[in-house]
């Protein structure tokens, strides 16, 4: 639950002044505006969790962020059920806005996960859109590395 | 050799395949031939280039030789997160 | 506190993919690193509550979102203690996003407290910094509203 | 007629104030006039125009009119959130 992981997460810090959080829910309709009764994600045990971590580590290197926070469901998920969260903490806000916003554009794309909308009338396995892949592209300016 | 795979293609395939191939040397490309013969559902994303190969969980080329024990696993593209 | 504020927006959600949350923390330290002790937050029962709706109602009104949340502490506040949370929910994630940056940038200068940080050597009331307004005045470009 | 303070003013000259004046017809520009009379301490706030008067929860300006009844509040600047 997004709300236990983010206590969780601002117990952990100490003198940050600000916490930004991603929640991702399941939508009930897909992009066409069609039911969908359910997602599956498939995930790689060991590889997928390997894939979460060198993004929270990105986001650190890129940005005076003091922590960052990736968790991802996998398996079934019903419409309307959290399936990410993904925080920043720093000391002023502006950083954790920036690196919540960039942690979630790169686990748009690659997370490892194969993600299957189960419809009315069937399934169909997804790839990142468009628009996911442009959201990336943002990032890849010269960074203040 | 056991092969793990994921996504659309563990749905079509199976989630775990056996390739009738010796896992003594073999590299990925002997490995991405054996598959196509072997299940020819998979040939054209075979061909496609879309696959790639994870060996103890790290992408490798087609030049990589995988030893014997080793984990190996075939992935389709990713929908991410 | 500020988990199960999230918990309950989320909970008043139907249909949302996205909700953008930012927790700001009362720090230790003062723009210049001195110890802060406490601060506290006076504020004029009516009014207050007011500045904080009309800064939610024209985040809804500028940004496509469904629902935005300002929930903000008065009184005394210990450091290490949220002060502030302020969330937004959308479809897509940019929209929450850009909701919740904005209404920070307003309630750093427009929610009407009256802010005293209380250090070792005495209290003083504080003013916007230079920073927050410059913050603010991002949105002031021609909005797609 | 009570006048509310908040922040430092309110600090430095208290919380409530009961300025000697009728407040019936009296305009803004008025009651901060006696104010400066009654509380030299907030004669340069008063002058600096940085207050602002807010009458039933509504900011004033210097011309508005105070009925009897009706809640005053001065506020210095802001600190925001």
């Amino acid at each position: 639950m997004p709300d236990r992981e983010l206590a969780s997460f601002m117990a952990r810090l100490s003198g940050a002044g600000a916490v930004v959080s991603f929640v991702g829910i399941a939508r009930g309709r897909d992009k066409e505006g069609e039911i969908v009764r359910g997602l599956f994600l498939d995930h790689y045990p060991g590889m997928t969790e390997h894939s979460l971590e060198t993004i929270a580590a990105a986001a650190l290197d890129r940005f005076d962020i003091d922590d960052a926070l990736v968790v991802h469901r996998c398996g079934a998920v019903a419409p309307g059920e959290p399936i990410v969260i993904a925080a920043a903490a720093s000391a002023h806000r502006r950083a954790a806005f920036e690196a919540a916003d960039y942690l979630m554009d790169r686990l748009k794309t690659e997370a490892m996960f194969w993600k299957r909308e189960d419809g009315v009338d069937g399934s169909r396995w997804i790839e990142p859109t468009e628009a996911d892949r442009a959201d990336l592209a943002r990032w890849s300016d010269p960074c203040p590395e | 050799m056991k092969i793990l795979l994921f996504g659309q293609l563990g749905e079509r395939i199976g989630r775990e395949v056996d390739a009738a191939l010796a896992s003594d040397g073999c590299t990925i490309a002997e490995l991405r031939h054996a598959l196509a013969e072997q299940w020819p559902a998979m040939t054209s994303d075979l061909a496609s280039g879309a696959l790639r190969f994870a060996v103890d969980q790290e992408i490798v080329d087609d030049s990589f030789a995988i030893s014997p024990g080793q984990e190996v696993a075939l992935f389709s593209v990713l929908s991410g997160g």
